[in-house]
């Protein structure tokens, strides 16, 4: 039966700004389904973004819904989650948006394991400003500032975060949204700080400079990029070379949630201070 | 019209009217020694949506560097025109840039709405044409260059020539020529006819 | 005063007088000559439920601080000019999108690191203009310990009265001077809080234009499900990209200050009636000021005093017409010159204008400004 | 946008499945297309819709609601009831 | 002009010039309207054996650029207002420790994200005042096509030659114009280079006052292993608190402006021999102005353009004469009123100041200028 | 034999700033004895800090210094290697510093793997500006900001860093000179994007606030929760709980440095153009 | 000397030279009613080195908020002096700050070096003097407050008197109190000899 | 600093180990003092020297020529010759 997201869509803003064929549009409706699943309240739902063409996703959805500044999303919403710790927050950004200028927050929210759930709209690209690279570009790929390719080494996302501590890991292509949406219900779902990368596509910026231009082209080059996490436990190294691991990639529920130790300190000190 | 020149060209992606300005500015720089300019909306801008460039050629240094009397204005798409013409609609980033009488070209399958329709229009089946004259719709906005060139004369038929000559990709030198004379044999037919209605075809 | 006095930093009574005005939030990277503010809200936020949180940089603290107050509560930041650098981004999102929340400056010598544990007043004009963009600005700089803690509940109230971000500007002298203060009773300070929305969810604009040109705000999780964006958008919140609906939002932002002008500026004046001469001054120096106009006057000089305690919106009529009143105006500032331009083009060449001015780090002495009186006298 | 006429169709599970396109919400990216594994959709050339495509439901017979379509299309533009 | 003209975006341009003034590093973050200035920087520099980074944020690009600069490259970074308001810090930075580098802020709405694509003359202020502190500032403000290739040259020559920061200002419009132009042949670009020591180390003072105000700088690697440090240093490049010395190092700062001001500033005018009425715009405006005097005066107005090239330091001296000359000055501006404010401050009230402003990302046309001239008159 | 600092030293510098038992200047001198051992030119290393009490470091080495902006230490010194590729460069900072406000550029100059060898002086504590905690206080440790104890989880910088795509990372407390010196030296002398972790003490900030005011007990207390990587592989996780794994951690020398693929790139596009 | 007293005490770390200028202020404040301030140097300004705190007491508010004209100057410490006292050093930024006739008390054992010796100035073996007297050094900076408190009588005895009892830890009133009442002594010892000579003691 | 008289001593390894502290240097940690294996130092008390302590090399003939003190001593304080 078919599914209605309207219920979290402003539905006067569709259709979406996005290009014919952009994976975002697949990555919000497998968050809209994973919040049906959970039958959360969209007035306690804060829906939060950076800037880029993922970040302009609240301005969707029928939520609570803040766009702030490049990169800068998880530092709004963390004052957001311990303004209101009991409410749902949750941010999307782009592979940009996430690690590059926002690398900082998101090392540090995954540290301070805040309940916060944060999805990764992964295209490889900075599809707003024209298809220059970004931390995730694979080796080789043309951009718009890599005419000779791409050089730098590209971050794996799901070892970053879980260096810096955040919880709850996993990884999935959009070809399988089903997938997606059940990773990112578990992610909501968890206690502490959780990490979903959606590996996408941006056909315009990223595909059109790669001989990708075709959406479906696009999206089988990146299936077949990814590897299930049981696959590649099996596989060398050099196998996985440009490739990456997908599934629940990391879980750890014994790390106590930031915002509930820090409600246990005002406990404490309005204990104290009414003594 | 005076010296100075201004024109527009929308469409949706694809459908190469960004080229087509600047082939023309490059007809008119680079073949006829002439000041020119073009500014077109870039990736950032629109996404996935109409996309437009504005022309501007003069025999003199430009000075104010946006149009604001619009000349000529081509769209290939009711989406294009809805945004870039605009003229009935105030809140538009783009309003109040048409002149009176402006010669207004588009394409009459695409482009079918006219809210508030202009003095003088154009229609023709652009894209039908390119695609049953030339078997494909790719060169529609070449045969439209030699439309649009061959009604202002803003630039040389020489220059035209040239410039579409140099940006052709190797293979296509010949239809994309063939495609700017079906334009320049409109123009001819249109200006014998002296008459400038709104609807001309 | 009828109070008791208390010994109290500057720097702690900022602490004090925000919890006092509400602040439940603080966000913050350590700096100083401003880390102390941070460490007592540190301590007692919690112990009034509130919440303190040390972010991994300034950009951060402001964000965490503009998320907080869209969730309803009264946030703070405290820092100085490498990190008020860092912070002008998020300031002006925090403008645009108009959240109130203050944002403490306590300004040390500069540019770069500068002098860190020494006082300036260089950032004077950054808190203007800091900021890519139009923006209307609020900034508040007090001289004594009774200032410090009434402008902070003030900055509080400016900023929830405005929905906008206010600058609180101390300089290193008076944050870090404990001094005797007596502070009000808590029922005697008054107390500002956001306009709630009455309207339904579907009729609330939360940027639409109003009488007062401040339109209501509704708190995230109140039911109002509106969009806050950092583009230019419309009265709903949308991003909007349309000339006229773009330009009509920018200057209702601006009408917030200069139609509420009687509301938002303050200063004080001494022996300006009859004066012919003038010193403007704000700030630990509008105390070397008023030391230097008594010790003038006592020696029969027709000078007198205005201090401003709001620097922005700059008080430009009173100041148009004091340099009508008066022959000279002059403006010690520790800085190479700044509030003083604002003074020259107000002053529109009807007073002359002289700065006394002074980097280094040490502050502007009375004898100084009275030397230099004398001098051009 | 489910209209109404969409809306109040009735969605007893037993009918046969009916695969709707969303005229003004299609981009006509052709990943509904290539997801069917029954081949139920094709892509059509429409003037002046985006690029100048839109999916069509061609063999809405062969349907086996799988919902791959309505799942993987960016667009809110097919729905599957 | 005698060389054939070539079509190019002013982006492109900026790139163009950068390299043919010697540019051989670049460090960027991608950033609308500004981000053709990175790109063809990433595809051009390393065919002439230069180096091109995008870095993680705004912040690395302006710390790389200067470091790149002390290790000797000419370097230079593009952004738009977001990413100019992250680079304030470090923009600070290169004031405070003398490092020539180039700054491009290719201006779009603000405040905030504002209007990403559409252009803007907002961060004129931001320019001056941005980062705290005081500091001297030199900012550019082509309107041309081939002004943007002499100023992005001139950019790189000042920076050289005064040992600083030097901010280019363009506007969307004539970033993103694509115009015929003529260049100037490679052996007509005057190109100057940082001056060098020529004392031992031991006697080598990196920021020691000379004739000039601008000291020697080596490079690192060349033997001279001095300390450069963002804290108030003494001639050595050691910190300092010293008050003497600090303040004595920041004066020496602003004289390589105010010393040298017939060599900074330009600008052109227009019909101002027997002008009654003055505009004063800059940027693409300087353009919609230009073609208003026209206009106007073949009506028969008797007006003129004083059009700036240099915004900062601001022509003062001059903008005060043409207030005594003329009853009225007109500036035109895509904002809400900045460099309005200096003309007021300058005109001291010999001519009424009136400014013509416009946000909303759309450009202010000469039909508009010229309306307002009339109604006024 | 006595050790000959002088040759790298600032000499008319010191005495140095820091306090009575600071930790920093035993770091400084491990760094000196790493130079000395691979005989590197002092004209030819650019020494580049950020801010704080550690960051104050430069001033006194006589070298290239440069003293930046606080947590930009990586950023200005990426500037420089890629300006001159042969050239050393090195970055000292404190855990503030480097992982704090300085998180994004450590994380970048990982992935990146460029030649830079980063030392992060850590004594958990922000010491310049008067003991407010870091992303490294150990939990429950009193800080200027944090009276009521640590409740943010802190880094384990040499994950973060692995996570991050570092090449060398080794950690050491700093009664180990030796060790240190030695990790250094590899560091150093590695091709690629080094991390050494020098565990430190700061007696004032630190110490005075958690009763280890005094500097040799602060550093027994230290040595103390410090485990050799060999020991380590052979204890349970709850052992491993607020001690932290010192020893070379991590060396991989297969992934190619950066500043030598980007020389590559100017190398083909010489040919091209001047072909 | 007039109604505002400016005082400086400086050490360095560990020698309570700054507890002895907040408590000097707090008497003023608390116990006799009077407006006062006192700004101290903080540790992200000194680093193991010398540490100051000045203090301003008047009965009326004070405007200018930093000393300017010190009339009563301690020293625990010779690095102390040098740094704080500072006549002789231009570069010092608290340059001008004394008074030509300002009484200058430093301990003789710690402070035996004038480079610009002041005019009147007090030399107690102040340390030495609290470990004799008391059997340990960390009273002498209360000892040093009895004695500026003795001369200047800046605040009242009582006023004192309360403000270290208020300060001192738990059990160690006593002798708090003991040391104060040494310096009292030295006090008024010196006040009756009346000679204020360079060296006094 | 090495001063002019150390710099000038002889640095002959069979030599009986000379423990030098550098007064100046000196801030009175211990560090020295506690990671001597063979108690060769101990802190003496000093007036006005930083905290008032400063290392003294109180049993020369036990050094072993460890280097520990020298390793571990942040503030450039002590040579082992
Ligand atoms: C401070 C700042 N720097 C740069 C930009 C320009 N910018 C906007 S989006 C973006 C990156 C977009 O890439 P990504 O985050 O991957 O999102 P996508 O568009 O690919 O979804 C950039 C660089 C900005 N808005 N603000
Ligand atoms: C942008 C900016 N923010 C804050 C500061 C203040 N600050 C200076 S050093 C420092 C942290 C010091 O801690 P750490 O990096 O661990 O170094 P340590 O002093 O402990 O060696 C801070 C917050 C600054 N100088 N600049
Ligand atoms: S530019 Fe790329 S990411 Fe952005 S909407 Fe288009 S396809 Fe999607
Ligand atoms: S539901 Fe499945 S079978 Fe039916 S049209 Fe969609 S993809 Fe094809
Ligand atoms: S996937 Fe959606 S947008 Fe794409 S063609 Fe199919 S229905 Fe249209
Ligand atoms: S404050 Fe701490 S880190 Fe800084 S010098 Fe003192 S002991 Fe060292
Ligand atoms: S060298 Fe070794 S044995 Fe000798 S004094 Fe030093 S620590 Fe002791
Ligand atoms: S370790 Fe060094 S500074 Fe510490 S006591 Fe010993 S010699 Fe002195
Ligand atoms: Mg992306
Ligand atoms: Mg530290």
């Amino acid at each position: 039966m078919t599914f209605n997201y309207d219920e979290y869509v402003r539905t006067e803003t569709i259709p979406h700004m996005w290009c014919p064929g952009c994976g975002i549009g697949i990555v919000m409706k497998s968050i809209i389904r994973a919040f049906t699943a959970l039958k959360w309240d969209k007035n306690d739902i804060a829906f939060v973004s950076g800037i880029g063409c993922t970040s302009r996703m609240p301005g969707y959805m029928d939520m609570n819904t803040l766009h702030t500044t490049h990169g800068r999303a998880l530092a709004f919403a963390t004052g957001i989650k311990l303004a209101h710790p009991e409410k749902h927050v949750v941010v999307v950004g782009g592979d940009g948006d996430a690690t590059a200028i926002g690398g900082n927050h998101l090392i540090h929210a995954a540290r301070r394991n805040i309940d916060i759930t944060l999805i990764i709209n992964d295209n490889a690209i900075y599809g707003m400003t024209g298809g220059q690279y970004s931390p995730t570009t694979p080796p080789h790929m043309i951009a718009s500032t890599a005419p000779y390719g791409m050089v730098e080494p590209n971050f794996d996302i799901a070892k970053l975060v879980m260096g810096a501590g955040a919880t709850y890991v996993a990884r999935e292509t959009i070809s399988k949204g089903i997938m997606l949406e059940k990773y990112i219900k578990t992610g909501l779902a968890h206690k502490g700080f959780s990490v979903i990368v959606a590996e996408s596509t941006c056909p315009i910026q990223f595909g059109r400079r790669n001989r990708l231009a075709d959406p479906v082209e696009l999206m089988h080059w990146l299936k077949n990029r990814g590897v299930p996490k049981t696959k590649a436990a099996g596989m060398a190294p050099e196998e996985l070379q440009d490739r990456f691991v997908t599934g629940e990639l990391f879980r750890d529920d014994s790390r106590p949630e930031f915002t509930e130790v820090y409600q246990q300190v005002i406990d404490a000190a309005m204990k104290k201070e009414n003594k | 019209m005076s010296n100075r020149v201004e024109l527009r060209f929308s469409g949706v992606g694809g459908q190469g009217a960004i080229l087509a300005g600047a082939i023309l500015a490059e007809a008119a720089v680079y073949f006829d020694g002439k000041y020119a300019l073009q500014s077109p909306t870039y990736t950032a801008q629109v996404r996935g949506g109409a996309t437009k460039v504005d022309v501007i050629i003069s025999s003199d240094p430009i000075i104010f560097p946006q149009t604001s009397e619009i000349n000529f204005y081509l769209a290939f798409a009711q989406r294009a025109y809805d945004r870039f013409y605009g003229g009935n609609n105030p809140g538009n980033r783009f309003f109040r840039d048409m002149t009176e009488d402006a010669i207004v070209l588009v394409d009459s399958d695409l482009v079918t709405n006219f809210n508030d329709p202009p003095h003088r229009v154009i229609k023709l089946p652009i894209l039908q044409l390119a695609l049953k004259e030339l078997g494909r719709t790719v060169f529609s906005n070449v045969l439209a260059l030699g439309i649009v060139t061959g009604i202002t004369k803003v630039v040389s038929d020489e220059a035209i020539v040239n410039a579409v000559k140099r940006r052709a990709p190797r293979g296509t030198e010949e239809m994309n020529l063939k495609a700017l004379n079906i334009g320049f044999n409109f123009a001819k037919k249109y200006m014998e006819q002296k008459s400038i209605d709104p609807v001309t075809v | 005063m009828s109070k008791r006095m208390e010994l109290y930093s500057g720097n702690e009574l900022v602490a004090e007088a925000a919890i006092a005005a509400g602040c439940r939030f603080f966000g913050g990277y350590p700096i100083t000559p401003s880390s102390e503010i941070a460490e007592r809200m540190s301590k007692f936020l919690p112990q009034v439920g509130g919440r303190f949180i040390q972010m991994e940089d300034e950009i951060a603290s402001m964000g965490a601080i503009i998320g907080a107050s869209l969730a309803g509560e009264k946030s703070m930041t405290a820092t100085s000019g490498p990190g008020f650098s860092l912070k002008q981004e998020n300031l002006g999102f925090a403008m645009i999108a108009e959240v109130p929340c203050v944002i403490v400056n306590v300004m040390r010598g500069g540019p770069s690191t500068g002098l860190p544990t020494a006082p300036s007043q260089s950032d004077v004009m950054q808190a203007r203009w800091g900021t890519h963009g139009d923006h209307p600005v609020i900034a508040l700089a007090p001289s004594y310990m009774r200032e410090i803690f009434d402008e902070t509940v003030r900055a509080f109230n400016l900023a929830e009265k405005y929905r906008m971000p206010v600058i609180l500007l101390l300089d290193e002298v008076i944050a870090h001077l404990h001094e005797g203060v007596a502070l009000p009773e808590s029922d005697e300070i008054e107390i500002v809080n956001r306009k709630k929305p009455t309207v339904s969810r579907e009729e609330y604009e939360p940027y639409a234009d109003t009488k007062d040109h401040v339109p209501p705000m509704a708190n995230f999780f109140e039911g109002y499900r509106y969009h806050v964006t950092g583009l230019s958008h419309n009265p709903k919140g949308l991003p909007s990209t349309d000339f006229e609906v773009v330009h009509a939002i920018q200057v209702r932002r601006q009408k917030k200050i200069t139609e509420h002008l009687d509301d938002i500026l303050k200063w004080e004046e001494r022996s300006m009636e009859d004066a012919e001469i003038a010193i403007i001054a704000y700030g630990s120096i509008g105390r070397s000021a008023t030391d230097a106009v008594e010790h003038l006057r006592a020696e029969g000089v027709k000078i007198g005093l205005f201090r401003p305690l709001t620097l922005w919106p700059f008080p430009e009529k009173r100041v148009a017409e004091i340099a009508r009143q008066v022959k000279r105006i002059f403006v010690p500032e520790m800085n190479l010159g700044q509030l003083v331009l604002e003074v020259e083009r107000m002053a529109k060449g009807d007073a002359e204008v002289i700065g006394i001015n002074q980097v280094g780090g040490v502050m502007i002495r009375p004898r100084e400004i009275v030397s230099r009186v004398k001098e051009v006298a | 946008m489910v209209t109404a006429e969409v809306a109040a169709k009735p969605k007893v599970k037993k009918e046969p499945p009916v695969v709707d396109v969303i005229f003004e919400n299609c981009k006509g990216c052709n990943i509904c297309v290539d997801v069917c594994p029954t081949n139920v959709l094709v892509l059509i050339k429409v003037p002046n819709k985006w690029e100048g495509y839109i999916a069509e439901v061609k063999y809405p017979e062969k349907c086996t609601r799988c919902m791959l379509c309505e799942i993987e299309c960016p667009d809110f533009a097919i729905k599957v009831y």
